[in-house]
């Protein structure tokens, strides 16, 4: 049997178990062996385990090509079986999940190559060798968790993707888990992987009630049985529900608001991580699950309209903040949360194709930035290492200490850094122009379809293009903004000058990536007999309208993109900025960039509303509630000591105690008798003898007046 | 050999080992640990036995011994005990969890070795015997049994407050079970019989009368599980008691209250069981929310680990009294499932106080870079605790959150959709535990322990042996469940359709 | 007159005891000061025969000297029941009062006679025997309570016990001397014959029933007749406290199962209530001052009042012919639990007071568990015991007494049994955390027939736990004949 | 209002007032012979009632024999009067209360309940109560009650012997 | 003739006068005496009934209760003589060294 017969008869399908079990593989050798690996073999397993994956990826797409599209699922195992909740462990090979695959595998791939240059400096920068094998480990057990993210064929099996991408989103930001960004013993990273969890963790939250409602009322969690149990009885009420429960879930997982506050955050991660969980891959998943849910968002446009407006008012809001950021990677992490906004935006409006579009090249340029970004700040601290100990000597690890704070990522430090790292200026540059929509690079026909979406659904979704188009508008600004800062100028510290160029190691897979952000528009050209994404995804969501290219909107998008960069140009090009000079915006935008550069004083909104009243709520539950109320008063106080009096009340005799009471009142002898209470113990005869008395005196009225 | 008499072997093996530590001079601690280990290995094996000739089909009791044990007067007290799935998994619990806390205990418990050893090995008897039980005095005789060496386990190896804790354990434990022993004596005396099956088959109890002596029962059990807000003894309990007490208190001994609804409220009291579960829910979901709040606020390890069984504990009830299968099979699976973890989270939090001798969050920090192995097994059960897919709580949890959700007797998804939220706080405390001891920079305890002479240490082998058979089944669990899933199944199914009669 | 061989028989074991008593009173002169020991194994010798004699009248009924006295099965049970006591009580007395240094001859006679009159008590068919049987048994009892005197608080313990017995001793007689005018007559059968031909004057009966229920609340320690019991128990030397724990509550609870059920079922209607929250009252006094006594004997005084309460409860239901042969035998059956219980942990007192009086506190007990193992354990079992907590006798008894209640639909009379134990649980296990939980070097007094006792009281606590059904069916055939 | 009746009348103040008498004297030889006069006048109303045997003994055995135990114990010991003691201030209030409680209770079921046959019957024989009809009793119908009454009169010697003697010993060995 | 209710109601004075004074005096002695005027007025009340009922076994349980008495003095005398001398007062409110 050949190749293409294995294709055709769907021989391939069956490979689908290994997207998974490779990573997995390449991840248990290197925890196991990983120990007496060099870093290079650690590097080779875990590249080569994500690369197959990306192999494999490479033939299911070819299977189903062969075949047309025909969606096929590869039952694996039997999970849970309880009554009518049947749920199984089964891949599912449809164009869509292809496209993810592909697009995770590879992209994934070729960070972990570049991974293997940076983390090889950035274990030795922060002094902890035996730490590079961790990484891996981690990113291969991403790639393996983001695979079943993509290739479950029910909701349960993509939730188990995803909380298991966002469980190592968390150990892959707090990597340096005992440092803060700026390689500060701290637990700032830490606290940030904590953030993300949680946040993801609310969003999961909202994706677990989805799946309750979906069960209960579609009776399975398997995609095609909800779809169609959907469509079946299409109750506008349960749908709505479940889609705006889903809804919390992919603000979660991809960053928007309200819930986007922990990518920012997330930046703490070693910056391949930030390309490849927090730019390229993880963070579509919320886009992902939109379109894979299709069906039931196109049945209730209400749902739809408030993805729509979720996606556009975040592209614009974290376009803003963008703005007013110093730190290369914040920069960066905003601008991919005003991306997704775009792309949840799209999807939103049922411009599926769009979205996914915007997502392949999306994660095409902004990894290319990501990871550029990252040979940047190495390369700063190459140069900051360099001046500090003269000839590198990395084990001196109290001088270290001992240094002032220098923060490598910091725009402000950097300065004509395109004489220092031209190939990596040349990388970065071409990002910048994709996501700034230039064309003809691939973030121009992505944006300028989702765009054109927008524009087309003006009057089901209004104000959505305006937003976008505004959103967009910013991004050139700040692109461009970052690019003057970054690469033009004169170096505004010592360290600038001395910053060094990447290895190969690093920038050869960045090129791979330049080359995809520079022609990935070919994905779907909005040509006739192009369209090739949409018709590729047309056998998962059915058939779309190949959208032609508007030139009103692509002009005026490009004309906003050029207007921007211009416009940054003349604020921080022509006149480059001086060390220490304040932002040349903060003046004409006056309290505006306050709120940009404080990112809208949201976190400390969250602290305020959020994180300080469940501190109190806590406080107050565990330690008034529960242990001064409950364990203390209520069980000791009341319990213990109410029964402690009760034994000694009674005691001193019961009668003895009430008689005593009521001979004190009646006769008003408290005063005199306080010397006789205190003798008024127990131990006389005669008190006893009343005590019968009184029984029996108690006993035959009873008796005789009952 | 006759497999019918299995459950009474299992039960009473362990007093071999007691019997033969009575000869044992304590001096040799050596002898009696080996001697300790030896008997609960063996009897988990029987327990195996067990296991095998455990007919999963099969709802019915199996390998049933009955006997009359009392009968004068009105009584028929007999001496029944019997295997379904609804204990069998637990019996196993039982028997695995503890040889593992008795080898937890080799460094942790330094005097008085004979006696620790042969109290656990009694309580084990006892729990056995609560799990195995089908008589109701036969059952109340078990259950208060168990309280006395686990008041002497906490009352003379606890913490500080040991005598404080043992005695609130003891008498919170005791009220309850008061309760349900005069609930029990009018099931004997008015239906004639005290064996639960004859019970169940006999019914007819009326509705008025069901109410309160599901009350009785319910108060006892509540108070073991424990369900906010008679939970006040458990956080004492949990933190004076040693590691090995805290694993069987957690892992087990909870249970027996958790495994009380399921074998006794629902099946005896089905309609009062569909009017109580709104309510029962109810007080589930209080303790899921508080618990975790709770936990959160704590600044002593073992106290958040305690706190957190109380939120833990809820998801149970919330699935039992979802009075669904989904809601039923994932409850009995989650108390596994919470036996696993939280057992292992006592023995891994036991296993660095032996070395550091503090608790508190505060000097602790950064040990994963000293720890490495130790952290990544810490990781990997706070992940199930947290409910992460993949691993055993995630499994339990769903399944219950799914059956609270459209369960009919509950009568509404707001129960299941706020204890959903359990799961976020869940998130937040147990990686504010993990947080606080593994991540950031080194705490102060690693100078500390230094200047005691001796360093931080990654686990030993023989801590790692007593930890790996948890991970296995947290694993096994969470990718896995099928098996566990089958034991269990058929039994629940019919007691699903017996509360189905009575909601309709 | 003319004495019948039924005369005597039926009366056979109290005369032994009684002739050997007297026997012995004169032996006694003739055994030398330091020898006094043998006293005591004549004593027990007599006992021993006593015993032989009412287990060989098992099974038989007759009644003697003009139906004044019966035999029947719960006689003879009871009968076994206090000799059987008897014996624990002179093996517990022998080694303390040569180390009090007051051994003396007459000590075991008094409580042969105590025994006898005891005895009598439970075989009493008309009130003037049991009236009489009733000083028989206390008088001894408050010489013996003095028997240390002047040491520690003997005396005290004496005349309180005295002077209160005798005052409620009037009550007796005043409700006996209204009975018999209501009914014409002194004999149980007779009482219950007047009220059931409705000749007898009914309130005088009533108001003549309370004050004898009176006379005997007070020697069983029923609340509030109970005030007496912590100071005389206290005072009184420990074997003599723990036996009349045992004996004096045993023949009270004897002569009122006797009394009331032959003579007055016809007021139970009336009665029941009184004795439910007497029951009620002993059970919550009792327990709840349990808790604050610091003093081993005091708490185990109040101990004591508590259970007294717990018997109480099975008269709840006397005169209700569908449950009340059950619970009186549930209450027989907790008094045998009881009897034993209490002279185990009696025995372990008294091996751990010292000859000055001290070792009663109850931070005397600290490290027993340590010191002596097995005396602890066994201290733990009797403390398990009364507590209700398997696997001991204790639990049998309270299940079989709470069903019985519950038969009789008391259910909150039931509760407050429950609740009361749980408190009750408080002090008892305040022993056992003592014993193991604190450090001490308590010393501890072996001596074989003090070993003997706590060793056996231990074992047979713990298997009649598992095998109550035999002896729980010996009581329920014993109390047939009072039906 | 008959002869009987106030003659009843007249004794039973008597009977009263020496009861009072010795409740009331601070003396304790006062109350002594307030007793004796106590048991003198009851003793006449037993002979009132048709019982000679019972007035005889109570004159001679009560009056006589017991009363003169009490009076030598009291002189032996020297307490005739107690000094004056404070402590237990309420006891007396409380003991009136409850008397007038039980009186109200006696009175009740004495005069209100279901009224006892009001009249004595006349002694329907002369021997009624005499020392031959009651020794006879004895020792027939009573015979064991008798017998039990030795038992205990030879204990309560004992008794007596055994807390005295004690004491004459020295009390410790 | 009279009634017999005079001679109960007699008894039953008495009876409260004894056993007021149990209750109010502090005097060993006059307890026991008091005692001893609660059990006279028993006798009254069982003679009264006596000759009421035209039975003499009233009378009998007179004279055991006379000898009981008699047994009960001598006892109590003798334990009131022993208080005595190791406590040199018959004062029951002294006699309190066991309470609690």
């Amino acid at each position: 049997m050949n190749f293409s017969e294995a294709a055709n008869t769907g021989l391939f399908f069956q490979l689908a178990p290994l997207l998974v079990f490779l990573p997995l593989t390449g991840m248990l050798i290197n925890m196991i062996f990983g120990g007496k690996m060099s870093e290079k073999a650690v590097g080779t397993v875990a590249s080569l385990a994500s690369g197959s994956a990306f192999v494999v990826s490479v033939l299911l797409a070819y299977s189903l090509n062969a075949v047309h599209g025909e969606l096929h699922t590869i039952p694996f195992a039997e999970w849970i079986h309880i009554g009518t909740l049947q749920l199984d462990w089964t891949f599912r090979v449809d164009s869509l999940s292809t496209v993810m695959m592909l697009v995770v595998s590879g992209v994934g791939t070729l960070i972990h190559i570049y991974a293997i240059g940076y983390m090889h400096e950035d274990v030795r920068f922060k002094d902890d060798i035996k730490r590079f094998r961790r990484f891996f480990v981690f990113l291969n057990l991403f790639i393996a968790m983001m695979m079943i993210l993509v290739s479950g064929d029910s909701y349960l099996m993509l939730f188990v993707g995803w909380e298991g991408v966002g469980l190592c989103s968390f150990l892959l930001i707090g990597f340096w888990y005992d440092f803060d960004t700026l390689g500060q013993k701290s637990t700032a990273n830490a606290e940030a992987g904590k953030k993300a969890f949680i946040a993801n963790r609310v969003g999961d939250f909202g994706f677990l009630l989805a799946i309750f409602t979906t069960f209960w009322h579609f009776g399975s969690l398997q995609f095609d049985s909800v779809f169609e149990a959907a469509t079946a009885h299409p109750d506008p009420v349960v749908i709505s529900a479940i889609t705006l429960f889903m809804l919390i879930g992919v603000t979660g997982k991809s960053a928007q608001v309200p819930l986007y506050i922990w990518l920012p955050d997330a930046m703490a991660g070693p910056t391949p991580v930030s390309a490849l969980i927090h730019a390229a891959t993880m963070v579509t998943a919320g886009v992902y699950l939109v379109v894979r849910s299709a069906p039931l968002y196109s049945l209730v446009h209400s749902a739809s309209y408030i993805v729509a407006m979720i996606g556009a008012v975040t592209a614009l809001f974290a376009a803003t903040i963008a703005v007013g950021q110093y730190d290369i990677k914040k920069v960066l992490a905003y601008s991919t949360i005003s991306q997704l906004g775009f792309m949840v935006a799209a999807v939103g409006m049922g411009a599926y194709v769009a979205g996914i579009f915007h997502l392949a090249t999306h994660a095409f340029f902004k990894a290319l930035l990501f990871l550029s970004a990252g040979s940047i700040i190495l390369g700063m601290e190459r140069g900051h290492h360099h001046l500090a100990h003269g000839h590198g000597d990395h084990d001196d690890a109290d001088a270290h200490h001992d240094e002032e704070v220098f923060d490598p990522g910091d725009m402000r430090n950097m300065g004509n850094l395109r004489k220092q790292m031209p190939i990596t200026f040349w990388l970065y540059m071409a990002g910048t122009l994709a996501l700034a929509g230039i064309f003809p690079f691939a973030g121009f026909w992505s944006k300028d379809e989702i765009l054109l979406d927008a524009k087309l659904h003006a009057e089901h979704f209004p104000g959505v293009y305006w937003l976008l188009s505004l959103a967009a508008f910013m991004t050139a600004f700040y692109m461009g903004r970052q690019i003057w800062m970054v690469f033009f100028g004169k170096e505004r510290t010592e360290v600038a000058k001395h910053a060094e160029e990447s290895p190969p190691v690093m920038t050869v897979p960045l090129m791979v990536l330049a080359v995809l952000a520079v022609f990935g528009g070919a994905l779907n050209l909005p040509f006739d007999g192009f369209h090739n994404l949409g018709h590729w995804l047309e056998y998962t969501i059915g058939h779309v309208e190949g959208l032609p290219l508007d030139l009103g909107v692509a002009g005026i998008s490009t004309v906003l993109a050029l207007l921007a960069i211009f416009f940054s140009w003349l604020l921080y090009g022509k006149n480059p900025l001086k060390e220490g000079q304040p932002d040349p915006l903060k003046k004409p935008l006056g309290f505006l960039f306050t709120g940009m550069e404080n990112k809208w004083f949201v976190d400390e909104g969250y602290k305020a509303l959020v994180i300080t009243p469940f501190e109190k709520l806590a406080k107050f539950l565990s330690i008034d509630l529960d242990w001064n109320f409950w364990h203390d008063w209520f069980h000791d106080s009341v319990l213990y000591a109410g029964f402690k009096w009760l034994a000694k009340f009674l005691s001193e005799p019961v009668d003895m105690g009430i008689i005593n009471a009521i001979a004190d009142k009646l006769a008003e002898w408290t005063q005199r008798s306080s010397e006789s209470l205190r003798r008024m113990q127990n131990g006389f005869v005669r008190s006893y003898a009343l005590s019968v008395l009184l029984g029996v005196v108690t006993i035959l009225g009873y008796l005789l007046f009952k | 050999m006759d497999f019918e008499l299995l459950p009474n072997l299992v039960t009473f093996f362990p007093l071999v080992g007691v019997l033969i530590l009575f000869f044992i001079k304590p001096d040799n601690k050596v002898l009696v640990r080996w001697v300790a280990l030896a008997t609960s290995l063996a009897t988990f094996g029987i327990s195996l036995v067990l296991l095998q000739n455990f007919d999963a089909s099969n709802p019915a009791l199996q390998m049933v011994t009955n006997l009359p044990w009392i009968t004068v007067a009105n009584w028929n007290i007999s001496y029944y005990m019997g295997v379904d799935g609804l204990s069998i998994l637990l019996i196993l619990l039982t028997t695995f969890l503890t040889p593992i806390a008795l080898l937890s205990t080799w460094s942790a418990i330094e005097e008085r070795e004979k006696d620790f050893n042969i109290f656990f090995l009694m309580l084990e008897v006892g729990m056995l015997g609560v799990f195995m039980a089908q008589d109701l005095f036969l059952f109340y005789v078990y259950w208060e049994f168990t309280l006395v060496p686990m008041y002497f386990l906490i009352g003379i190896w606890g913490g500080p407050e040991r005598i404080y804790a043992s005695i609130k354990f003891f008498l919170y434990t005791m009220a309850g079970s008061l309760l349900m022993l005069l609930a029990i004596l009018w099931l004997g005396i008015n239906q004639g019989t005290f064996a639960v099956p004859d019970l169940i088959a006999l019914g007819g109890i009326p509705a008025g009368i069901q109410t309160w002596l599901f009350l009785a029962f319910a108060i006892a059990f509540a108070i073991k599980v424990p369900m906010w807000p008679l939970h006040s003894w458990l956080p004492d309990a949990h933190v004076q008691a040693p590691t090995a007490g805290s694993v069987i208190l957690a892992g087990v001994l909870l249970k027996m209250g958790t495994y009380g609804f399921v074998r006794f409220n629902l099946p005896l009291f089905p309609e009062a069981a569909v009017k109580f579960a709104p309510i029962m829910a109810g007080l589930a979901v209080v303790g899921i929310i508080y618990g975790a709040i709770v936990s959160y606020y704590q600044r002593d390890i073992k106290k958040l680990v305690a706190y957190s069984s109380i939120s833990h504990l809820g998801f149970v009830m919330l699935g039992l009294f979802a009075l669904n299968s989904q809601g039923i099979q994932g409850g009995i699976l989650q108390m596994i499932n919470h036996g696993l973890s939280t057992g292992a989270l006592f023995l891994l939090v036991g296993m660095i106080y032996e070395q550091t001798h503090t608790r508190d969050f505060d000097v602790y920090g950064g040990l994963w870079k000293i720890m490495p192995v130790y952290g990544t097994i810490m990781l990997v059960v706070t992940l199930s605790s947290m409910g992460l897919p993949g691993l055993n709580g995630f499994v339990g949890e769903f399944t219950i959150l799914l059956g609270a959700f459209g369960s009919e007797a509950i009568g509404s998804a707001w129960y299941a959709g706020l204890s959903a939220i359990g799961v976020i706080l869940a998130a937040i405390y147990m990686l504010y535990m993990y947080q606080k001891i593994f991540l950031g920079p080194e705490g102060s305890i690693v100078e500390t322990v230094k200047e005691h002479g001796h360093a931080l240490r990654d686990l030993s082998v023989r801590e790692i042996i007593t930890i790996t058979p948890l991970l296995v089944f947290i694993f096994w669990i969470g990718l896995y469940p099928k098996p566990f899933f089958a034991l269990i199944a058929p039994t629940v199914d019919n007691l699903v359709a017996v509360l189905q009669a009575a909601m309709h | 007159m003319n004495l019948t061989q039924a005369d005597f028989y039926t009366l056979l074991p109290v005369m032994v005891l009684t002739v050997w008593a007297v026997a012995l009173l004169l032996v006694d002169l003739f055994i030398p000061k330091e020898r006094k020991g043998w006293t005591a194994f004549l004593a027990v010798a007599g006992l021993a025969l006593t015993i032989g004699f009412s287990l060989s009248q098992i099974g038989q009924e007759s009644s003697g000297f003009f139906e004044m006295v019966v035999l029947d099965g719960f006689s003879t049970f009871v009968n076994i029941l206090l000799l059987v006591s008897g014996l624990m009580g002179i093996s517990l007395a022998y080694s303390y009062l040569k180390r009090m240094g007051i051994e003396r001859g007459e000590y075991y006679s008094l409580m042969l006679f105590s025994i006898a009159g005891m005895m009598l008590m439970a075989q009493a068919s008309d009130l003037i025997v049991v009236f009489l049987a009733l000083e028989l048994l206390s008088i001894p009892l408050y010489v013996l309570a003095a028997f240390a005197h002047p040491q520690h608080d003997s005396g005290e313990a004496g005349i309180k016990y005295f002077l209160l017995g005798a005052f409620s001793g009037g009550f007796v007689v005043y409700g006996i001397a209204l009975v018999f005018g209501a009914t014409q007559s002194t004999a149980l059968a007779g009482i219950a014959a007047a009220a059931l031909a409705g000749t007898a004057n009914i309130p005088l009966m009533l108001a003549g029933s309370a004050l004898i229920l009176v006379g005997f609340s007070f020697k069983v320690a029923a609340v509030p007749f109970h005030m007496w019991t912590p100071d005389v128990y206290q005072g009184a030397p420990t074997p003599v406290t723990a036996f009349m724990a045992a004996g004096a509550k045993i023949a009270g609870f004897a002569a009122l199962m006797r009394v009331f059920s032959t003579a007055f079922p016809s007021l139970a209607v009336d009665l029941a209530p009184v004795l439910a929250v007497l029951a009620a009252l002993t059970m919550i006094v009792g327990n709840v001052v349990a808790v604050s006594q610091t003093n081993i004997k005091r708490m185990l005084a109040y101990s004591s009042i508590a259970h007294a309460g717990y018997i109480l409860m099975a008269f709840v239901a006397f005169g209700n012919p569908a449950v009340s042969a059950t619970a009186i035998a549930a209450g027989i059956f907790y008094l045998v639990a009881y009897a034993l219980t209490n002279f185990g942990s009696w025995s372990i007192v008294i091996a751990l007071e010292k000859e000055d009086g001290k070792g009663l506190e109850l931070e005397d007990y600290a490290g027993l568990g340590k010191s002596n193992p097995l005396m602890a354990a066994a201290m733990t079992i009797f403390m398990l015991s009364l507590t209700g907590i398997p696997p001991t006798l204790g639990l049998v008894g309270k299940f079989y007494l709470f069903s019985a209640v519950i038969a009789a639909d008391m259910y909150w009379l039931a509760i407050v049994g429950v609740l009361t134990s749980l408190i009750s649980a408080f002090y008892y296990l305040r022993v056992v955390v003592i014993m193991y939980m604190k450090d001490g070097e308590p010393k501890t007094l072996s001596e074989p027939w003090l070993n003997l006792t706590w060793i056996a009281m231990a074992a047979i606590t713990v298997i009649l736990g598992f095998m109550p059904a035999s002896l729980f069916n010996w009581a329920s055939q014993a109390i047939m004949k009072l039906f | 209002m008959t002869v009987d009746l106030i003659l009843f009348l007249i004794l039973a103040a008597v009977a009263i007032a020496t009861a009072l008498g010795m409740l009331l004297s601070r003396n304790a030889v006062y109350s002594a012979l307030f007793l004796v006069l106590n048991f003198a006048t009851v003793a006449v109303f037993y002979l009132l009632l048709g019982a000679p045997f019972i007035a005889l003994t109570q004159v001679t055995v009560y009056a006589g024999a017991i009363m003169v135990l009490f009076l030598f114990v009291i002189m032996l010991l020297g307490t005739e009067e107690l000094p004056k003691g404070e402590g237990l201030n309420w006891q007396k209030p409380m003991a009136v209360i409850l008397a007038v409680v039980l009186m109200v209770e006696a009175t009740f079921l004495i005069f209100v309940q279901e009224p006892v046959a009001d009249l004595i019957s006349n002694s329907p024989s002369a021997d009624f109560g005499g020392p031959r009809a009651i020794g006879e009793l004895l020792f027939s119908r009573y015979l064991l009650p008798f017998e039990v009454t030795s038992i205990l009169l030879l204990v309560a010697m004992v008794g007596a012997i055994v807390l005295t003697l004690n004491k004459k010993e020295g009390g410790q060995k | 003739m009279v009634p017999v209710n005079y001679y109960i109601a007699l008894s039953a004075i008495l009876f409260i006068i004894g056993a007021m004074g149990v209750l109010v005096r502090r005097n060993a002695l006059i307890i026991f005496m008091s005692v001893e005027l609660m059990l006279n007025a028993a006798n009254v009340a069982l003679v009264a009934f006596s000759s009421a009922n035209n039975s003499l076994d009233g009378q009998i349980f007179v004279f055991f209760i006379m000898t009981v008495a008699a047994a009960e003095v001598a006892v109590g005398l003798a334990l009131i003589v022993a208080i005595f001398r190791s406590k040199n007062s018959i004062n029951v409110d002294e006699i309190n060294m066991l309470k609690g």
